[in-house]
């Protein structure tokens, strides 16, 4: 297993590396137009014009650009780790507004995901025990409701009412759990909730079909033909295997959202990495946008490590011998 | 006329092996062993008629078929098929070898395109490979011949019963006329009555188009049905290779419990009291394969040799009978071929009590 | 200065409804007296900086305003008030606003004693804080994006290269004078020198900052206020200089008051200074912005109301939370003198003539948002000269169009070989138009093409993202004819800044600013890979430019541009003028003291005063 | 005299399908004795497998319609209440099933899922129950059973798989093993393992064992008493060797004919033309009439029940004595038609 994990992590450090010439040649061989240019600001001599493009590294062959942007993303530059340089049109350092609005989406993201496994799999298991039944449409059309509610209307619509008019909860902003636990709990839980009911419905929807399949199974048969107490049979032997294909899912549902959290960060105003890219694709901000399309990429390789890894701790199946 | 070549053998497999290699490496794979699925198989068969191969699932059976269409690789050995070295065919060649070489998978359904009609599915052949002519009409004759209904071509498989679906796989086998086909447990998914009709529409196919047939089969009275010769196979090798008349009353040990394993004639004898020799344990591992002959650990017959049903005779265990005619021309790949007299029955039973005697 | 307009005009959204607020949409000014404390609480989706607040580099009039308003002193600066006023330079860190010496060449400068930087730094600022200022801007490493200003300084280029240890143009006899030398006479050198980069730097901290906007996280304050966090900053050694916690890009810039903040260097006419404490803070989503001020959770915003909050509030009569200034800038369509049909100077009266400069307006949000626009340079920045003002060479019955004069011109061109006032060429067919995706700009586009459409012109117009649209038509090679929501807006109160649009010297292969090539010459097209069309000379002002430039700030100055702006508009035809862009501002029942900078367009924040009762 | 161990009288399962109900058994009566082993053959779809399946209340999710009774020890349990069901399956029933790869929990240790069985009727502790499956499976012929239980169904061969099947079904030492097609999915070789096993272990605890199977010859070899199914019925009965030498249904003569043997001279196989009916509209009168060769007006009419001819055999047909009880006189089958 060992042996495994560091095959598959020497893997995922090829695939980044893959990743890297994937972007760089999106970002700096594709796009027309001289970025030194845009940072340069009006009327640029020649001279200045020059000096920026050493800054940047932009007046080498394209090989050699792709050397140095390697070195400076694997090795840091003066900015900081990882190098991604300046944001071209605010100046400020990429690395460290980087770090803290990750910080930022993966406590959106993870408490999310905790919140939408937490409501998904019981409404999703009592739904498949249950089939047809009241609670099983009534679930499914809570649901579907959830899934079609656009995302920035449903965290409209929940300011609205908990922040603005009820006043229970704190409305838009971020508080930093060191700070003070109780706000950022209190500014969190509105994001949390947005971002995921349409989850929880998917995944309500997903762990009753797997469900529903796993009950069908002939192993769930030969538990009953043992004799274990329905409870066993559900919690045991079906919610067991319902959940491991859940594993991959979830990474992967995570992975994207660490990039993709655009809305609900702008419309609660978490200075995240969704809020970013948006900004970076609006402001032509190629240092933004590459800087949360790696770190997006690296997740997806890092996060589906780790479903396969899990995905090997849950099921013997495919664990290496 | 005689021609040279309608006297050759329609197929000949020279030393055909495969080995699967075992990797392992964190970047770069080394290898660290192989599963040796077939080793050093060779035999003929001549135009028109038919062999079986016969074993254990794991025995290699089903990697040399599939080898023989060209479905896989060999890692060494040649097949040759009317005259032409196959092994290593590509392009345009391997193309026109498709069209000769058919194969018949035993999960019809599985091999069959869920969302193509019948028609269409037996139809994929001649468009592949740009038959000319009314393609319609070509498969509507292909439909009535397996025993289809031709009306019925606008059906998907789901529509058909599992007999049917593998007259519809007999059917695509057959759409480019070809002259070997490889029948891969071609009845073992089907219900018993079933299974006679789909082995009497082979058997009338063979007689009606001289095809040549390899059937695949775990199940020895399939093959005695349909088999001019029978091939047994065990651990990627060869151990005995005779006529099917020949094959009820086997020289090696193996050959012989797979015999006494398989359904006796009913109706007929002294009634239901049948004797089996009851093998002990599984087939070995194909990755490390027991020294000698591989059959060694659960041999009977070697036990009557030693006379102790806990030891092998040390020849058996060191070294590898290799495969080679008796005297009535069998191939035969054992040191101790059976003898009329031998209790293997008996034997098989002696080595199932443990030594010592300490499971409860 | 294009990426500036750009930033603030991001923030527009507008709706029919604002139109209604043409009553309205002159105020300024707060009159009622402020009290001194609470805080001056600032929202915006983000602070747009384009140097990470960085003053040698920064180039946008979020920052510019906080600079003049709470942080950098200049030479010599403003009042910060709204209007003509408010353009007028008044000496700050100098104890008068000088004149040139020696033929233009040389201005002389003497600080005032006593005015100290802010924690960490502590002393007395010198002669050579405002030399380490200089030093910065020469250094091409650190960006210094509006450096060209600078140029005529002697010994920057020099320096620049690293040939020379020390700016020779840039003596400091003492620590209280501070001299520049000039290559050229430059007469509104007084003007750059009120740009934030001229502030002093202290070079204790900046010798810290090699990249382009480091020292941003650490700007030292030479003004009343100081970023939070600034006493903390250790400066024993570059490896202990930490930013300073009141600052961080993504989420917040905090002000407090800066304990070594001496008044009597300073006016109140200049900053009253009444606030604790300025909170400029991040807020993503835009409404909850205006919600948040409406409801007293916020005072103001960097970006501008939607249309729809400023119509509720008329609506509710709280139009006195609603501010305006204007934003001196200018709102216009660009012709390509190169590109058919617009190389005919008919087809471009024409096109002035046709068009409807009311839908424009009340595309954009009605009169709130911006008047009129008759010429180039708006009205303010020649002090509302009666030589320009009322100036319409196109005139038309409520600015709708004048469809007759339009046709009239049309027949002179050469594209109406049918005389019926139709371009009937295929040269205006499906013109290549580039039009900016934002929402106002959207809007403009229907009125665009159908006062187009009038003369016979139809377009092929590709929206683009302000940025992507911006890039396009700066690249001469894209040979872009037509150019809709253009803006520019001036960096200083002289109408050079706007001049600088119409000179060759300024047309360049990428980033060319002078859109409709005027002065282009056949060497510099053949270069450039333009062609000129057959017969056309393309008109240059390259010579009365030249020659304003070099006429002393004053009346004959103005005079001088104002006749270029007429020829320009009559002889030269390069834009259709059509705003006059304001900045509009929702204010906080909470702010007590309100005025607007019109040296930086932007709140004056030196004279605004909240009531922290009235905040929640 | 004590009831028979098992005894299913007039059994009737009915599915609910779109179509109409699935008559997947229909009225279906038979009887183990303690000790015995009855085989059960029949084609897929001849009720075999549902028959125990609803012995084992096993059906309840397709909600089925059931009539009639099946007795365990003269104690109906189509009437139990759930909880006493639970402690019948186990402790009185045990059961395997055809594929043992998949009836195995891919995702627990062979061990863990005998010894689950044993924690959940017996008060035991988690190692006494480990220590018992681990016994278990040596007692099934597995060795290095310690090693074996810790290891996944995938980990173990076919016939490991369905030794472990085995160990679990018989754990609890229940007085009737019922075995749905055990070795369908196995090696001949492991077939004769299989049985033997289950033989085996029949004379050692003395349990009734119910054999199901599609082939008549797999059951032979160890049956005392065999039933064959043909759409939802018994269509004979009777000692396993009277009916394996002198089969007397049409239908059981079909299924011995069609098997390719392994001794008899290489000739024509003859199939049982047509495909099986039906189930939610069988054909009126006998089941396997429009298949039967030697049909006549009554058995389109007549629906025959099981009749017996004597020494405990039984069958299900109307046809009168010619050729009943001797293949060789049997009359000449009609040609082979075309299964479509």
């Amino acid at each position: 297993m060992g042996r495994y994990i560091l095959r598959r992590l020497m893997w995922t450090v090829v695939v980044v590396i893959i990743v890297t010439l994937i972007t760089f040649v999106i970002f700096y061989v594709l796009p027309s137009g001289d970025p030194a240019l845009r940072f340069a600001g009006k009327e640029p001599t020649a001279q200045v014009l020059a000096q920026v493009r050493t800054d940047l590294g932009l007046n080498h062959s394209v090989a050699v650009e792709y050397l140095l942007y390697l070195k400076r993303l694997f090795l840091g530059d003066r900015y900081g780790w990882p190098g991604l340089g300046f944001s071209y049109s605010s100046g400020a350092a990429i690395a460290p507004q980087l770090w803290q609005r990750a910080q930022i989406t993966i406590q959106l993201v993870l408490g999310a995901a905790v919140l939408w496994m937490l409501i998904g799999i019981p409404v999703g298991v009592y739904s498949a025990l249950r089939p047809r039944s009241r609670f099983d449409r009534a679930s499914l059309f809570v649901g579907l409701v959830f899934i079609s509610t656009p995302v920035f209307w449903l965290g409209l619509l929940m300011l609205w009412l908990f922040s603005s008019t009820l006043g229970w909860l704190q409305g838009t902003g971020y508080v930093a759990f060191t700070t003070d636990p109780v706000q950022w709990a209190a500014h969190m839980l509105m994001p949390w909730i947005t971002l995921s009911l349409a989850f929880a419905a998917i995944y309500a929807r997903i762990v009753r079909s797997n469900m529903l399949d796993t009950l069908g199974e002939d192993y769930i048969r030969t538990a009953r033909a043992k004799g274990l107490p329905e409870r066993r049979i559900v919690t045991r032997h079906a919610l067991r295997a319902s959940l491991v294909p859940i594993v991959t899912l979830l990474a992967v549902d995570i992975a994207t959202l660490v990039g993709g959290t655009v809305i609900v960060e702008t419309v609660f105003n978490l200075q995240g990495l969704g809020s970013w890219v948006l900004y970076g694709a609006l402001n032509q901000d190629l240092p933004v946008t590459l800087a949360v399309t790696l770190v997006a990429t690296v997740a997806v390789c890092l996060l589906s490590l780790v479903a396969d890894i899990l995905y090997a701790y849950m099921d013997p199946r495919v664990r290496p011998e | 006329m005689i021609d040279g070549t309608r006297t050759r053998p329609l197929l000949e497999v020279q030393s055909l092996t495969k080995r699967f290699p075992l990797t392992r490496g964190v970047i770069f794979a080394h290898s660290r062993g192989a599963v040796h699925a077939v080793e050093d198989v060779t035999f003929t068969v001549a135009r028109g008629r038919t062999l079986g191969i016969v074993g254990e699932s794991g025995s290699g059976k089903s990697t040399t078929a599939r080898m023989i269409a060209r479905l896989i690789d060999p890692t060494s050995g040649t097949i040759a098929v009317d005259g032409t070295d196959i092994t290593r065919l590509v392009g345009a060649d391997l193309r026109t070898l498709r069209q000769q070489v058919q194969m018949v998978f035993q999960d019809a359904y599985g091999s069959l395109n869920p969302r193509q009609t019948a028609g269409q599915i037996v139809g994929a052949p001649l468009r592949v490979h740009h038959v000319p002519g009314d393609r319609r009409a070509h498969v509507a004759g292909l439909l009535e011949r397996v025993g289809l209904n031709p009306e019925h071509a606008a059906r998907y498989p789901h529509e058909f019963s599992g007999g049917q679906r593998q007259r519809i796989g007999i059917a695509r086998a057959l759409a480019l006329s070809p002259t070997l086909m490889i029948l891969d447990e071609p009845v073992s998914a089907l219900d018993v009555s079933v299974q006679a009709h789909v082995l009497n529409l082979l058997t009338d196919l063979q007689d009606e188009h001289g095809i040549t047939y390899v059937v695949i089969s775990h199940d020895l009275g399939v093959i005695r049905h349909l088999a001019d010769r029978v091939a047994v196979i065990y651990l990627g090798r060869i151990v005995e290779l005779a006529d099917a008349a020949a094959i009820t009353a086997p020289r090696h040990p193996y050959t012989a419990a797979l015999v006494s394993a398989a359904p006796a004639q009913p109706g007929t004898g002294t009634g239901t009291t049948r004797q089996r020799i009851v093998l002990t344990g599984d087939a070995p591992s194909a990755i490390t394969l027991p020294t000698g002959c591989a059959f060694h650990a659960r041999c009977p017959k070697a036990r009557l040799i030693s006379g102790d049903p806990h030891r092998v005779p040390e020849r058996c265990r060191s070294e590898r009978p290799p495969l080679g005619p008796d005297a009535d021309g069998r191939q035969l790949a054992c040191w101790y071929p059976l003898e009329s007299g031998d209790d293997l029955i008996g034997a098989a039973q002696a080595m199932a009590i443990p030594v010592s005697g300490a499971q409860a | 200065m294009k990426s500036r307009l750009t930033a603030l005009g991001l923030g527009l959204c507008v709706g029919g409804a604002a139109v209604l607020l043409a009553a309205c949409g002159s105020s300024s000014s707060s009159t009622s007296s402020g009290t001194r404390g609470g805080t001056y609480r600032v929202e915006a989706t983000d602070f747009g900086f384009s140097n990470n607040f960085d003053p040698t580099g920064e180039y946008t009039t979020n920052a510019w305003g906080m600079y003049r308003g709470l942080l950098i002193r200049t030479l010599v600066g403003y009042k910060m008030t709204a209007g003509a006023a408010g353009n007028q330079l008044v000496p700050d860190l100098a104890t008068s606003v000088p004149t040139a010496t020696d033929g233009g060449l040389t201005w002389t400068f003497t600080l005032k004693s006593g005015v100290r930087y802010a924690p960490p730094v502590n002393r007395v600022i010198t002669s050579h804080d405002i030399v380490t200022a200089f030093e910065r801007i020469a250094k091409p490493a650190l960006a210094a994006q509006y450096g060209f200003y600078y140029t005529t300084i002697a010994g920057m280029d020099t320096y620049a290269s690293g040939k020379a240890k020390t700016i020779s143009g840039i003596t400091t006899p003492n620590n209280q004078t501070v001299v520049f030398h000039l290559t050229t006479p430059t007469p509104d050198f007084l003007y750059r020198l009120s740009l934030p980069a001229a502030g002093p730097i202290p070079q204790e901290v900046s010798k810290c900052f090699t990249t382009p906007g480091g020292y941003g996280r650490d700007v030292v304050s030479s003004g009343p206020y100081m970023i939070q966090g600034s006493d903390k900053v250790n400066i024993a050694s570059c490896s202990t200089i930490q930013p300073m916690a009141g600052f961080d890009p993504s989420s917040k810039l905090i002000m407090v008051r800066n304990p070594n903040y001496n008044p009597s260097t300073d006016s109140t006419s200049m900053r009253t200074a009444l606030p604790n404490e300025f909170a400029f803070t991040i807020n993503s989503n835009q409404a909850d912005i205006f919600n948040r001020i409406k409801a007293g959770q916020a005072d103001d915003s960097l970006n501008a109301p939607p249309a729809s909050a400023v119509a509720t509030l008329v609506a509710s009569n709280q139009k006195q939370l609603i501010k305006t200034g204007g934003a001196d800038a200018t709102k216009y369509i660009s012709m390509n003198l190169t590109q058919a049909p617009f190389d005919d100077i008919h087809v471009r009266k024409a096109v002035n003539l046709i068009m409807d400069k009311a839908g424009l307006q009340q595309a954009n949000g009605g009169p709130l948002f911006g008047l009129i626009a008759t010429h180039i340079v708006p009205d303010t920045m020649y002090n509302n000269d009666p030589a320009i003002t009322g100036y319409n060479p196109y005139p038309s019955a409520n600015n709708a169009g004048d469809l007759a004069a339009a046709q009239a011109q049309m027949r002179q061109s050469k594209y109406d070989p049918k005389q019926d006032g139709l371009c009937d060429t295929s040269a205006c067919k499906n013109v290549f138009t580039i039009a900016v995706n934002t929402s106002q700009d959207l809007n403009e586009i229907p009125v665009v093409q159908s006062a187009l459409a009038k003369l016979g012109i139809t377009l092929n117009i590709r929206q683009l993202t302000p940025s992507a649209a911006s890039g396009v038509v700066s690249t001469v090679s894209r040979n872009v004819p037509l150019a809709l929501s253009q803006g520019f807006a001036k960096d200083y109160a002289d109408p050079s800044t706007f001049m600088v649009l119409f000179e060759s010297s300024s047309i360049a292969p990428t980033g060319n600013v002078n859109a409709s090539l005027v002065g282009l010459t056949p060497a510099l097209a053949q270069q450039l890979g333009v062609t000129i069309p057959k017969g056309d000379v393309i008109p240059s002002v390259d010579a009365q430019a030249a020659a304003c430039g070099k006429i002393p700030t004053g009346n004959a100055r103005t005079t001088c541009y104002i006749n270029l702006d007429k020829y320009l508009m009559e002889n030269v035809v390069p834009w259709v003028p059509y705003l006059s862009l304001n900045q509009v501002h929702m204010i906080s029942p909470a702010v007590t003291t309100w005025d607007y900078d019109q040296s930086s367009d932007t709140t004056a924040y030196s004279h605004v005063a909240v009531n922290p009762a009235k905040q929640s | 005299m004590s009831p028979p161990l098992l005894e299913i009288d007039d059994l009737t399962v009915h599915f609910p399908s779109a179509a109409g109900p699935v008559r997947a058994v229909d009225g279906l009566s038979l009887s183990l004795e303690r000790g015995q082993t009855l085989g059960v053959v029949g084609e897929s779809g001849s009720g075999k497998t549902v028959t125990f399946l609803a012995a084992m209340r096993l059906l309840e999710r397709s909600r089925p319609e059931i009539h009639g009774r099946i007795l365990l020890d003269g104690v109906d349990v189509l009437t139990l209440p759930a909880r006493e069901m639970r402690e019948i399956r186990g402790p009185r029933i045990g059961m395997i099933f055809q594929d043992p790869l998949s009836a195995l929990h891919p995702l627990l240790r062979v061990g863990d899922q005998i010894a689950e069985t044993v924690r959940a009727h017996r008060d035991v502790g988690r190692r006494d129950a480990w220590a018992q499956s681990v016994a278990a499976l040596a007692q099934v012929g597995i060795p290095n059973a310690d090693e074996r239980a810790r290891q996944y169904p995938h980990q173990l061969s076919g016939g490991m798989r369905q030794r472990v099947m085995i160990a679990m079904a018989l754990i609890l030492e229940p007085d009737l093993l019922i075995a749905d097609a055990p070795t369908t999915a196995l090696d001949t070789t492991v077939e004769a393992q299989i049985l033997g096993i289950i033989d085996d272990l029949r004379t050692r605890l003395g349990i009734g064992v119910v054999l199901v199977s599609h082939s008549l010859a797999t059951v032979a070899d160890v049956a005392d008493t065999v039933a064959v199914m043909y759409a939802g019925r018994a269509v004979e009965r009777g000692p396993c060797q009277a009916v394996f030498a002198h089969p007397s249904h049409p239908y059981t003569w079909g299924l011995l004919d069609t098997v390719p043997a392994l001794g008899a001279e290489r000739s024509r196989l003859v199939p049982i033309p047509g495909s099986p009916p039906s189930l939610i509209d069988p054909p009126p009168g006998c089941r396997f009439a429009p298949r039967c060769a030697y049909r006549f007006d009554a058995c389109t009419r007549h629906l025959p029940e099981l009749v017996e001819r004597g020494g405990g055999h039984a069958d299900a047909c109307v046809l009168p004595v010619p050729g009943r009880g001797a293949r060789r006189n049997r009359l000449e089958p009609p040609g082979e038609e075309a299964a479509a």
